[in-house]
C-alpha cells in the first residue's frame, strides 16, 4: 500500500507539473530554466538523509557530503544566477519612477 | 505517529506549496523575481525540515554534523562566487554547470546506498522492498550520470572547449548509442537481480551514453538540451526520493521534471524546431555549410565602415536590431556607446528585441539590461514591427534568420512561420556580419540580396569600434 | 507512512484541481459545473466496496445499495444532462456544413 | 503486491488521468463535449478496476452481485430519463438534484461503515487507523448531509416550491446557524472519541445546517451556491476514499473540489458578486424590494403592444435581448415565431447573448438553442456591441441588469464595472417585462429613462404571443 501511495505522489506530482507551466513568454524561458534547475537540487536532501543515517560510516559520511556540495551549488548557484537575470528584466518599475 | 512525523509533515507540505507557487510564478514576468526567491525560501525550509526531524528523532551525530558543514559550506561558497562572478553572456553554460552537478548529486547518493545499504528505519523489510530500493538507485545512477555527463559536455560546448568532432555527425553514432543504451539496460537488470558490482558498468556506460547524445548536437541547440536535462535532473531527484523513502522528493522531482518537460516543448516551438531533430538531426550548423553553399547570392552590396557612419549621420531614427552574432562577439558594451553618440547627436534610438535572438530566449535582454541600456529603448518585435517603414537606417549587428523574410512569403521554407522583424522596410539596412555563412538554420537570407541592403563586413565588435572611431571623426555627438 | 502518504495524494490531487481549471468562458460555466458534479458521483466506488465486503450483513447491503443507487443516479443522470447542454452549443459545426 | 493490485492500480492510474483531461477539456469551448463523454468512460473504467480486483482477489458474492446490480439499474434508470426529460429551463434545479444525490450517496457509505464497522482487509489494526477512520466517516457524513439538503434545498426554491420565509432574512438566522454548527462540532468530536450513537446528532444537525445556509439565498445567487455545494460533493467522496482506503477515490474527490471551489470563484465574478456575499448577505431580491422603491423614475414612456408590432414592421435591422424573464416565462419558442415572421419579410434580425443572461451562466445559449434559433444569429456581447448605432429596434425581453448603461456610466453604482450591452444606442428600445420592479441587482435601470426607450408592460409570453397576433394583422411574414 505504501509503495502504490508514492507511486500515485509521483504521478500527481508529474501532472501537477505538467499543469503549473502554461504559457510561458520567450524571455522568461531561461529565466524559469535555471529556476527550476535550482529547485532539482532538492536532492540535497537525500544527501543530508545519507549523512545523517551513516553512523560513523566514513566512507559514506564523506560520499554524503560530497554529494550535499554539489547538490548545493547547483542549489545556491541556481537561485542567484537566476536572480541576477531576474533583477536585469525588473529593471522596468525602477526606471519608471 | 508522533510529533516530529507530524511536524515535518506539515513543513514539507508547505514547502511543496511554495515550491509549486514559485514554479507557476517563474512563468510570469510580473511574479518572476518573487517566485524565485519564494522557491528558494522553501528550499531553505524543507532542510530545516528535515533537520528537526531528526533532531527530535534519532539525533544527529556530531560527526554528521562537521560532514554536514563541510558539505554545505563548500558547495554553497562555490555555487555563490560562480554566480556572482560569471559573465552575462556565459549563461548558458553556467545553468549547464550547475544542472550536471545536480545530477552527480543524485548519482552519488544512489551510489552511496547502493556500496553501503543503510538502515532505513524500516523493519518490515521484505523482498518486495528491497525491489524497489534496487531499481530506484538504478534509475537514479542512470539518469543522474546521463545528466552530469550530458550538462558537462554541454557546458564544454558552450564555451568552446569542445568542438563538434566530424564523426559525431555521420550515422555512426546511433550506433555507438545504441550500443551504450544497450549496455546500460543490461546493468540495470544484472544489478536488480542482486550483481552490486555490475553497479559500476552502470555509472560508465550511462556516462558514455550522456556524452554520446549530447556531443553530436550543435551549440545553437544548447539551451533545449539544457532544459530537457534540467527534467531529467528532475527525475534523479524523484528516483532519490524513492530511495530514501521521502515524499517530499518525490514531489519536488516529480513537478521539475514534468515542468521542464514542457519548457523544452515550448522553446522549441519558440525557435521552430522539433524535439526529434535537435535530439537526432546533429549538428545544424554542420548540415548547413552544405546548404549555405547552394545558397547562391546575386545583388550582395558591400560598404565600408565609413559609409555605414555616414549615412548614420543623416538618420532621424535608427533602429538596432541585435543578434547572435552580437551575443558571440560580446559587443554590447560597444553597441552602447555608439547607440550613446547618435543619442546625443538627436538621432531617436531604438533596440528591436527577437524573442529567441542570442543564445537563448530572452537573452538578449539581459545582455542589453546589463550594458546599461535603457529598458525604454527595448521593443519587442510585436512593438517595433509597424515602426519600421517609418526608419531610416536599420542596424542589423550578427543577427540573420530573426531579420529572413523568406519567414512571411516563402511557404517552402524551413523558417516559414517564424515571426520575424520586417526590417526590409525601412529606409536603409545595414547588415553587420563577418561574412556570408547562414545563421543558425542553414539558410540562405532574401535580405542580403535587398537592393535597400549593405553589409558590413567583419566581427560585430570591431566594427562597432571602428564605427565609433568614424562617428568622432564625423563630429557627431559631440556638439 | 501509509496515511502519510493518503495526505499527500489529498493535497496534490486537491492542487491538481486548481490548476486544472484556468479560464473558463461564462456559456461553459453550467456545463463544467455539471460534469464536475457528475464526476463527484465517483462515490459510488465506495459503495460498490462496501457491498462486496458486506460479507452477506443485509442491512448493509442495503444501505450500500441505496448508496450505490443515489450515486449512480447523480453520475449517469450528470453526464447525460451535460451532454444534452454541450449538445445545443456544438450545432455551430453542424450548421457550417 | 500482486497482479489484481498491480491491474487495479494501473487502471485508477488511467482513469485519474481520463478524468483530469476530462475537467481540462471542459474548460474549453472546442473540446467540452467530447471531455465529458471522456470522462464517462473514465469513470466506467473505474468501476471495471474495482470489480476486477474484488473479482481477482476476495471474490465477490451472489447476493452481493443481486444488491449491485439492483443498485446500479434503478439509479441509472432514474438519472438517464430526468436526464432526458427535463427542460432545458430547469437545467439549475436539475443539477442541484444531482449534486445533493452524490453528496447523500456519501453520508450512506459513511454511515454504513459506521454502524456496521467492516474488516477493511488490513490486518495491522491499530488506534491510529481506527482514528483516521472516525474522523473521515465523521467528515463524510458532515459534507454528505450539508451537500444533500442544501442541494435539496436550492432545488425546491429553484423550482418554486418553496419561497424565502421573512425571518430568514433577519439576523436571526446567522444565530441559528451557529447554533447548528457548534452542535455538529460537539457531536462530530464526540463520535471520535468514541461514542457511536452521536452519529444521528451529526446527521440531523448537519442536516439541519445544509438548509439554514441554503434557504436564505436569493433563487439568483442559486447556481453559485449550487456550484459550492458540488465543490463540497468532491469533498465528501475524497472523505469516503479515506474511509474505504481508496486513492482514487481521494484524487478524484479532492480535484471535484478544488475545481469546484475555483468554478465558483470565477462564476462569482462573472456577476459581479463576492462569495462571502451570496453565502451570508441574504437574499438579494428581499433587499431590493426597498432600494428599488427609492429608485424613482422620471421619464417613463409606456406603449402598446401594437404600437410595437407597426414599430418593428418599419425596422430593417432588429436586435433580441433576451433576460431572466425570459427563461421564467418560458417564452422562447414564441419568441423564435416572432423572429421567424420578421425575417419572413426581410427584416435582419439578430440575438444579442449576455454572458449571464439567464438563470444560469450560459443559459441563454441553451435556451434559444433548444428553441432552434439558427446558431448564427446568436451574437456574444462583445459582438454584438459596436452594432447597437446601426440597429432601427431594439427587443429587451425580460432582460433587465444586463442592459443597464449605469455599469458603464456612474461608478458609484454597484454594476459599475459589469460590461454590459449598448441597447441605448439603438434608434428604438422597447422593454418588455411585468411592471417597474427591478432586476436581479435590485438598482434602477438608467434605461428606462431614456426618450428611445418604451416599456411594453406584461409577462413575456403573453406580450410576444400578443405580438404575433398584432404582427399577422399587419400582414408581416405573410408574403
Ligand atoms: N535565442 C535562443 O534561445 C536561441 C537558441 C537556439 C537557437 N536559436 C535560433 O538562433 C537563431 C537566432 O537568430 P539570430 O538572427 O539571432 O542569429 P543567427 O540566425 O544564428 O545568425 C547569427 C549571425 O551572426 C553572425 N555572426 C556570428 N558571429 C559574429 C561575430 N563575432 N560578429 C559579427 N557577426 C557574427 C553569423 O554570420 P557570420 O558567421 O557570417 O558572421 C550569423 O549569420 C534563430 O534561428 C533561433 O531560432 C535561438
Ligand atoms: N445567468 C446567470 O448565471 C446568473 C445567475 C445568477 C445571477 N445572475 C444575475 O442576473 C442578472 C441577469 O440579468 P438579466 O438582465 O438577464 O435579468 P434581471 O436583471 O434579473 O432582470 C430580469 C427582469 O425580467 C423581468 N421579468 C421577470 N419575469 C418576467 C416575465 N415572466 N415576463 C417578463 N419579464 C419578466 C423582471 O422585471 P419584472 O418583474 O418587472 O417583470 C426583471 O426586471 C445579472 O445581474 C446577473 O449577474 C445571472
Amino acid at each position: 500500500m505504501s509503495f502504490i501511495s508514492l507511486l500515485w505522489v509521483l504521478l500527481l506530482g508529474s501532472l501537477l507539473g505538467l499543469e503549473l507551466i502554461g504559457k510561458v513568454p520567450p524571455t522568461l524561458h531561461t529565466p524559469l530554466m535555471s529556476g527550476a534547475n535550482a529547485i532539482s537540487g532538492i536532492t540535497m536532501l537525500a544527501a543530508l538523509t545519507l549523512i545523517v543515517k551513516a553512523e560513523g560510516n566514513v566512507p559514506l559520511l564523506i560520499i554524503g557530503s560530497v554529494s550535499l556540495g554539489f547538490a548545493l551549488f547547483n542549489v545556491v548557484g541556481g537561485f542567484f544566477v537566476t536572480d541576477r537575470m531576474l533583477a536585469m528584466f525588473s529593471r522596468k518599475p525602477s526606471n519608471k519612477k | 505517529m508522533n510529533l516530529p512525523v507530524i511536524i515535518k509533515f506539515v513543513i514539507d507540505l508547505l514547502a511543496v506549496l511554495l515550491l509549486a507557487l514559485g514554479i507557476k510564478g517563474l512563468s510570469k514576468v510580473k511574479s518572476a523575481r518573487d517566485a524565485n526567491r519564494l522557491a528558494a525560501f522553501a528550499m531553505s525550509l524543507s532542510v530545516v525540515g528535515l533537520l528537526s526531524y531528526y533532531l527530535g528523532t534519532s539525533g544527529i551525530a556530531i560527526q554528521a554534523w562537521i560532514w554536514i558543514i563541510i558539505g554545505s559550506i563548500i558547495g554553497s561558497l562555490f555555487g555563490a562566487i560562480l554566480a556572482k562572478k560569471v559573465p552575462m553572456t556565459s549563461m548558458p553554460e553556467t545553468v549547464a554547470l550547475f544542472n550536471g552537478c545536480g545530477g552527480m548529486s543524485s548519482l552519488l547518493v544512489a551510489l552511496g546506498v547502493a556500496i553501503f545499504p543503510i538502515s532505513s528505519g524500516q523493519e518490515n523489510f521484505d523482498f518486495f522492498k528491497s525491489l524497489i530500493n534496487e531499481v530506484s538507485i538504478s534509475v537514479s545512477i542512470f539518469v543522474g550520470a546521463i545528466t552530469f555527463t550530458g550538462s558537462i559536455v554541454a557546458m564544454a560546448k558552450l564555451q568552446g572547449w569542445l568542438s563538434t568532432p566530424g564523426w559525431t555527425q555521420s550515422k555512426v553514432r546511433h550506433f555507438v548509442n545504441i550500443v551504450f543504451a544497450v549496455a546500460s539496460l543490461i546493468a540495470f537488470f544484472d544489478l536488480i537481480n542482486g550483481n552490486t558490482s555490475s553497479i559500476w558498468l552502470l555509472v560508465i556506460v550511462s556516462s558514455l551514453l550522456g556524452i554520446g547524445v549530447t556531443l553530436p548536437i550543435g551549440g545553437a541547440d544548447m539551451p533545449v538540451v539544457i532544459s530537457l536535462l534540467n527534467s531529467y535532473s528532475g527525475i534523479a531527484a524523484a528516483a532519490a526520493g524513492f530511495v530514501v523513502d521521502s515524499q517530499l522528493l518525490i514531489v519536488a522531482g516529480a513537478m521539475v521534471g514534468a515542468a521542464g518537460l514542457i519548457l523544452t516543448q515550448v522553446m522549441c516551438k519558440g525557435m521552430n524546431r522539433s524535439l526529434v531533430s535537435v535530439l537526432f538531426g546533429g549538428s545544424l550548423s554542420a548540415q548547413s555549410t552544405a546548404s549555405s553553399g547552394s545558397g547562391e547570392y546575386t545583388n550582395i552590396t558591400s560598404c565600408s565602415v565609413e559609409e555605414c557612419a555616414l549615412t548614420l549621420e543623416a538618420a532621424n531614427k535608427v533602429i538596432i536590431v541585435p543578434g547572435y552574432g552580437l551575443a558571440v562577439a560580446q559587443a554590447q558594451h560597444t553597441l552602447r556607446e555608439v547607440t550613446k553618440k547618435l543619442e546625443q547627436s538627436g538621432i531617436e534610438v531604438v533596440y528591436a528585441i527577437h524573442p529567441v535572438a542570442g543564445r537563448m530566449p530572452g537573452h538578449m535582454n539581459v545582455l542589453l539590461a546589463e550594458a546599461d541600456v535603457p529598458y525604454e529603448q527595448l521593443k519587442e518585435m510585436d512593438v517595433v514591427n509597424p515602426d519600421f517603414p517609418a526608419t531610416d537606417v536599420v542596424l542589423v549587428l550578427g543577427a540573420n534568420d530573426v531579420v529572413n523574410p523568406q519567414a512571411k512569403n516563402d511557404s517552402s521554407s524551413p523558417l516559414y512561420g517564424m515571426p520575424v522583424l520586417d526590417v526590409q522596410e525601412a529606409r536603409t539596412v545595414f547588415v553587420i556580419k563577418r561574412g556570408m555563412s547562414a545563421g543558425y538554420s542553414g539558410i540562405k537570407n532574401d535580405l542580403f540580396d535587398l537592393p535597400n541592403t549593405s553589409m558590413v563586413f567583419g566581427d560585430a565588435k570591431k566594427v562597432l569600434n571602428d564605427l565609433i572611431g568614424e562617428l568622432k571623426d564625423l563630429g557627431v555627438g559631440e556638439k
